[in-house]
């Protein structure tokens, strides 16, 4: 199963789950904003999405991970909007039977949202200047 | 004459300080001549960003025929995460 | 920096924390006990540890980790004594500035927990018998 | 003579129903000695137990003369996780 939100405002993280019987590995990631953006000192990054079609791709990703990787649940929430430096922009929560194909999951999946889920990034810098960040996948 | 709508984002709104543009073009206008000619409007700003066209909010691979009413992006290398 | 406890009773989570600056990424990993035991159905695991030994084995691991991988903090907690099916026994939180760094420690730092920590796992089955679970590294 | 504790888990546990067990040896007996001593104890209990040897709370990798007041452990494969 999959879940996916895209949201303006701070991540309220998916809830703790102790009832299930056959998932051995959660995994979490959370993405925060670091206080550089390519060398520059920022004081936020700003996230930008092209409405619709980022919730469109970023559901087909989840579904393409889940098939791809025999992992049981995908849940991710995606900030946009005005996120602070150390805040959470990203989280993902894979539930497995065993870690590894969680791992494997996880690992593909940030790197798959990177190169084809329409969202961007803007720096907002110490001076208040508001500029898109530079570059693209890591 | 077809009119579109194209959606602006990151390096291509930046250029343009624009969400949004209205065009009319040519009937039988590509993807691929759209391109260039919103490459052309930029005046040099987005000659070194690689785009991805999507049309009506979905990446094709190839050039295509745009129709009247169509939703065109130019998207900028995406930043998420 | 590392932080390590090994707990009988209920898991706590380490807490969030939005003051990092430099961490882009922070990874969890909480393994969670199954309904089934090597085809066994069980309705909870004992887990027994050399006391001592474990910490150290542990703490050394952790430390090792984060040499190893350049990540900045692993954190970790196990669970010992009794876990019923669903719950939390092993909780693993790493930050780092970028996730490869991150996904690649969590890899190592489990893989090695199951070689060389001293802690095993008693399966209590549906009619009371507690006996040692089979077998060991997955 | 010496004396030495050896603590139990898991497998050994299981085999000897006891945690802990405290044994007289000749003087300069090994590890080895000492862990053919337990699987013959066990009756065919750990014959098929791969064990790893803590000498006082430490792995080792090869064998080791004994001494009086080691804690010994023979360490069936780890569970954690």
């Amino acid at each position: 199963m999959t879940k996916i939100e895209i949201v303006n405002g701070p991540i309220g993280f998916f809830s703790n789950d102790n009832s299930r019987q056959q998932d051995g590995a959660e995994l979490v990631f959370n993405g925060h904003v670091r206080a550089t953006e390519y060398g520059e000192k920022i004081t936020a990054l700003e996230y930008e999405q092209y409405e619709g079609m980022a919730k469109t791709e970023l559901t087909k990703l989840s579904e393409d991970t889940v098939k791809k990787f025999f992992i049981h649940d995908l849940f991710c929430k995606h900030r946009i909007g005005r996120v602070d430096v150390g805040e959470t922009s990203l989280h993902v929560v894979i539930w497995s039977k065993h870690r590894k194909e969680g791992l494997d999951a996880m690992t593909w999946f940030i790197s798959e949202l990177k190169k084809r889920v329409p969202i961007w990034k803007w720096a907002i810098l110490n001076d208040g200047t508001r500029i898109p960040s530079e570059c693209s996948h890591e | 004459m077809i009119k579109v709508t194209i959606k602006c984002f990151s390096q291509v709104k930046y250029a343009f300080g624009k969400d949004e543009l209205n065009l009319e073009l040519e009937t039988g206008t590509s993807t691929l001549e759209l391109e260039n000619i919103i490459r052309e409007k930029a005046k040099g700003k987005l000659d070194t960003v690689s785009l991805r066209i999507a049309l009506n909010q979905k990446y094709i691979p190839i050039q295509t025929e745009l129709k009247d009413g169509d939703e065109v992006a130019f998207i900028p290398p995406v930043q998420g995460g």
